[in-house]
């Protein structure tokens, strides 16, 4: 059992933001299969299909994915979380996005009655309205939504960042300055993958984002320096496919973990990743509080 | 990986809206259910069943397909797979029932081979809106028994594939395996959940891929969660006992469509 | 035959910096055996042993290292530069790094008389000094310093971009500005690894880089956006082992690229990548100009 | 790939200057003359030789080596490899010729006992600083015969390993393998280039290693840009005429050391 900005979760994994969270019967499914809890995919204002296929591809070292954002848009989706939410004991956190403020608002007010455990800001989309490429990139911005939306909920708020910029220390400094409970990082790492055969871009968009084993390495960083910096937990996401990684992810200073790609191999991934951590801590005799962070100590 | 670049060897026009595409690429990996994901490069990707384990058998229903109708021989699609869960495979001896109607008989026509090459003893019960539509009735054509139906009755016998298939004892089969427009689909559901047949049969199903490799979730049925790429798009009859299987699919955006 | 900011290349491929370039016997010996040109290890102004080990590590999907720019400084490292250049017919050139615009010119003369083809410039060094983390970010910096490097030579000037900023573009504009002659993408990619059975992060450096396969999409998307975005050459670096990543790296606009990592598997990765790429372009009759860029034609 | 952690298990102290720790870890896969990067968490990651399957020999030179020195049996170490080209094994009925001087013995041990478990028959040259520093004496003691040499003549022979050499007609061994200080192998290489028989020698070298699988370029050797960890540590004669070998060696930022 772990505590999570005054979340219960029986185990430290947790099923990351777009992956198999569109439907309540899907986050149902990953709880009960062992995730620790669950993030739904990301909620916006409207309705959006997303991109063209190809949406996603499997890299063999990764994958580059442009979904685009499907989603039915918060209306929609309320009755999907709370079904959720009543057929699960895990937490279930509704990621949501926007283009300003007022829309992560409005989506966060119209998915309260909904009973969302806590809110995850995804402040990585690009072509935000007014906010110039992403929003995520602009500390002003991430900082200004994120009080935004702690100001109108007493829920957790998580803030959700990209690695794509210079300096991600100084974004969750805003984010931290805005309110925010806990951050989570990575999102996506920007790739782009050209069929050579025809000189098309892979993707339907074109470009896209990279996740699995090939960012991992760029995760452990972005935790390892967020973690030195905040004074709020650090949630891990990037690359885990196995209960080493997630340990190496808490090593670099996060208290929980979330898993996406690796849903690819198979949906017992959060079960086998929550036994082997315990299996680590037990042989060795130590608690979660020992290892979250501990490359820190290590000098 | 990469799609992999094939080249059209061979377009074969089936039926007036169906037309196969033979490639230079085969994959003998597949099992007889699985699908890939074609890419028609600048328009979709989109998924179909290997018809052959070199070719796909295509319907013309919107922007891709149209557009594949359009190719001719000697142009390159991308291709990605095989994926997915195919057919469980019947043994030698087995009394396998193969329901199928439209496209679905593309889906089908490989396991029907595969039956029939171990030696099992295979009834086809195979639909089409009329005669025209009625795709490979040689290579469905087996030992066991063949009934067709059109819907318009401009060949064989008037009706549904469910009109023979209420006639049939399907407690003699030991597999039965049904491809289809799910409506059809959900009305040979009815019928043998109603003779205690489900737990011996397996249905493939369409659903709005994304991914198609299991990650996205866009094709999770309700019920249990199931995702139609991954954990499908075969499943056991069973499976989809409460599910959303015969009432709704989502869309793009994850919105419910109703049948 | 390949041309490129002047200098002629009997191929495509050219040895990356930091790659088996610290002395002239090796990087005769990667020309030997095939590179169309080499580049040298970076060379900076004052001698450097570089971090402690482990400065590298091959994780399987990528190499993560942190060398710590090792380099004998440029007075020591003349000699090396002269006889390189002396015993082989391809291009050489000098990479050179500083903390500022005068330590960069003063390496850079302090090198000319040895007779490099080029210079590259590699504005991807942490820790400058007077330029916060590092100086590739900024790019006024760039601007300046890539002025006064090509004030003081005639040379063609190669500037290589980081990828860890939020905008790559912005750099290579700065670049282009300060009047290089082609760019150079990418550097390796922020990363870390924690070793779980102590600790310690795995690097003496603590943190380092990523490169190899990894970082291909990476590197694919930032050529992609330079070539869209800048008039002078993109060469394009990152991941590339074989000869399709070759070819995807020129359809995204690279007009040569250059190999790092790979030479892990085998030296002679240059003549098999080198053939493949000719037979690629004699099966289809294309000319290199035909791919480069190709993606971008692609709609 | 990650170092493996390893637990040492046993330590021996084999002389004043020279420790071996068995580890919990056996590199079945490792062939004799390879080594493995040995990080001592904390503190530096340095190349050794396997003087076993699951140990190595160290002599204690500077940082990294005294930190080894205090360690305990229960403690770990990460290690990474095999790595690097390792001894041409040789085949029964050989007659090999091992020339070996102070540490370099540990990396030659497993080489020797290959040797002889595959019935060639082996000669050994020794030496060492002096009779207390004479190593794995037990293993490298052969049918073919034996010579001890120490600097000190505090034990056998006083003089060097060449001494003997100089007296042995080489054209008699079909394989000839050396280890020990560049300055000893400088003078072998130059008894055996004068006898005709570098064709047949191997020699393991050391260089400044940092990346250790042959990409950073750290450990180059001048002439035809060898790289020590990966296209050696162990080298035929021929590839070292007219290298730096025996002359000088690089240090950490690049410069030159002449011995
Ligand atoms: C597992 C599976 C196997 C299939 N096998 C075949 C087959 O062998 N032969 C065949 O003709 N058809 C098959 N289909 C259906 C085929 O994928 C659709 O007809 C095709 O995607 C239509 O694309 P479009 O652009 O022409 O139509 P659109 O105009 O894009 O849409 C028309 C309809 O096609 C369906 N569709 C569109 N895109 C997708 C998508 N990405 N994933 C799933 N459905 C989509 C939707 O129901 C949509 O309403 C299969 C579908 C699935 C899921
Ligand atoms: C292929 C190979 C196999 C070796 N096998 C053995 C062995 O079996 N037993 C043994 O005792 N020693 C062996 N050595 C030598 C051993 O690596 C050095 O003695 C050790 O690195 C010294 O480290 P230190 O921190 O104690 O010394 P330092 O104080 O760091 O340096 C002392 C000297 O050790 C050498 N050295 C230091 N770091 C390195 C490095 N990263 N790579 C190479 N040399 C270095 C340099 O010559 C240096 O001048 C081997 C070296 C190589 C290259
Ligand atoms: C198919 C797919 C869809 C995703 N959708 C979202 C999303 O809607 N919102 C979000 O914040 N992150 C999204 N992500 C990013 C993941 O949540 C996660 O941050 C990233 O994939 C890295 O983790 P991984 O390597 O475990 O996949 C998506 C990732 C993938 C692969
Ligand atoms: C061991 C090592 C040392 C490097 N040293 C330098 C360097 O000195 N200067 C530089 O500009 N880039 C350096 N790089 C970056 C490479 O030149 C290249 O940009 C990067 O590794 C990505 O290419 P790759 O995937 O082909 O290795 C180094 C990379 C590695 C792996
Ligand atoms: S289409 Fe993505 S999970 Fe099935
Ligand atoms: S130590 Fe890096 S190449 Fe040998």
């Amino acid at each position: 059992m772990i505590e999570i900005t005054g979340l219960k979760l029986r185990n430290p994994t947790i099923l990351a933001a777009g992956i198999m969270g569109t439907t309540a019967a899907s986050l149902v499914r990953v709880a009960k299969v062992g995730a620790g809890a669950v993030v739904t995919k990301s909620i916006g204002p409207q309705p959006k299909e997303g991109h063209k296929n190809p949406s996603m591809v499997n890299l063999g070292y990764g994958f580059l994915n442009a979904m685009g954002l499907p989603n039915p848009s918060f209306p929609d989706f309320s009755a999907e979380l709370e079904t959720a939410g009543s057929k699960t004991d895990v937490p279930v956190i509704a990621s949501i996005f926007g283009g300003n403020a007022d829309e992560f608002t409005q989506v966060a007010e119209g998915l309260a009655d909904a009973g969302p455990d806590a809110f995850e800001l995804n402040v990585s989309c690009p072509h935000a309205q007014g906010y110039g490429a992403s929003i995520g990139c602009d500390t002003c911005a991430v900082e200004e939504i994120t009080a935004a939306v702690t100001d109108m909920t007493d829920l957790p708020v998580w803030v959700k960042l990209t690695p794509n910029v210079t300096d991600i220390v100084s974004i969750g400094e805003a984010a931290q300055r805005g309110g925010a409970d806990a951050i989570v990082a990575i999102n996506t790492v920007r790739g782009m993958a050209i069929d050579i055969h025809s000189g098309y871009p892979v993707l339907g968009n074109r470009f896209g984002g990279l996740s699995g084993s090939a960012v991992k390495p760029v995760a452990i960083k972005c935790v390892y320096d967020l973690y030195a910096a905040l004074e709020i937990p650090v949630i891990g996401v990037g690359g885990i496919s196995c209960w080493e990684d997630a340990v190496e992810m808490m090593m670099a200073g996060a208290s929980a973990v979330q898993i996406g790609s690796a849903v690819y191999e198979g949906v017992d991934v959060f079960r086998s990743i929550a036994d082997g951590i315990d299996n680590f801590l037990a042989d060795r005799d130590l608690r979660f509080d020992d290892i979250i962070g501990l490359a820190h100590r290590r000098i | 990986m990469y799609p992999v670049d094939v080249t059209i060897t061979e377009i074969v026009q089936e039926s007036p809206s169906t037309i196969t595409f033979f490639f230079d690429h085969e994959f003998n990996e597949a099992l007889p259910g699985q699908f890939v994901m074609v890419w028609i490069r600048g328009t979709d990707e989109i998924p179909m069943t290997l018809s052959y384990k070199n070719a796909i058998t295509v319907q013309k229903v919107g922007d891709a397909t149209e557009k594949m109708f359009g190719l001719q021989e000697g142009d390159h699609l991308g291709i990605r797979g095989p994926f997915g869960k195919g057919f469980t495979l019947p043994e030698a001896g087995d009394k396998v029932l193969i329901i199928a109607g439209g496209v679905g008989a593309a889906a089908i026509a490989l396991l029907a081979e595969y039956s029939m090459s171990v030696g099992s003893s295979v009834t086809t019960i195979l639909g089409a809106r009329n005669a025209d539509e009625m795709l490979f009735l040689d290579r469905l054509t087996p030992c066991g028994g063949l009934h067709l139906t059109t819907d318009d009755g401009s060949a064989h016998r008037c009706g549904f594939v469910t009109d023979v298939l209420m006639e049939t004892d399907t407690s003699e089969f030991d597999r039965i395996y049904t491809c289809g427009p799910e409506m059809m689909m959900k009305c040979v559901f009815g019928i043998l959940e109603g003779q205690g047949s489900l737990e011996k049969t397996e249905l493939s199903l369409h659903r709005y891929f994304k991914c198609g490799i299991g990650v996205c979730g866009a094709c999770c049925m309700d019920g249990d969660g199931l995702r139609v790429c991954k954990d499908g798009p075969v499943f056991n009859g069973l499976q989809l006992v409460d599910s959303e299987f015969g009432k709704y699919m989502r869309g793009p955006s994850g919105n419910k469509k109703q049948f």
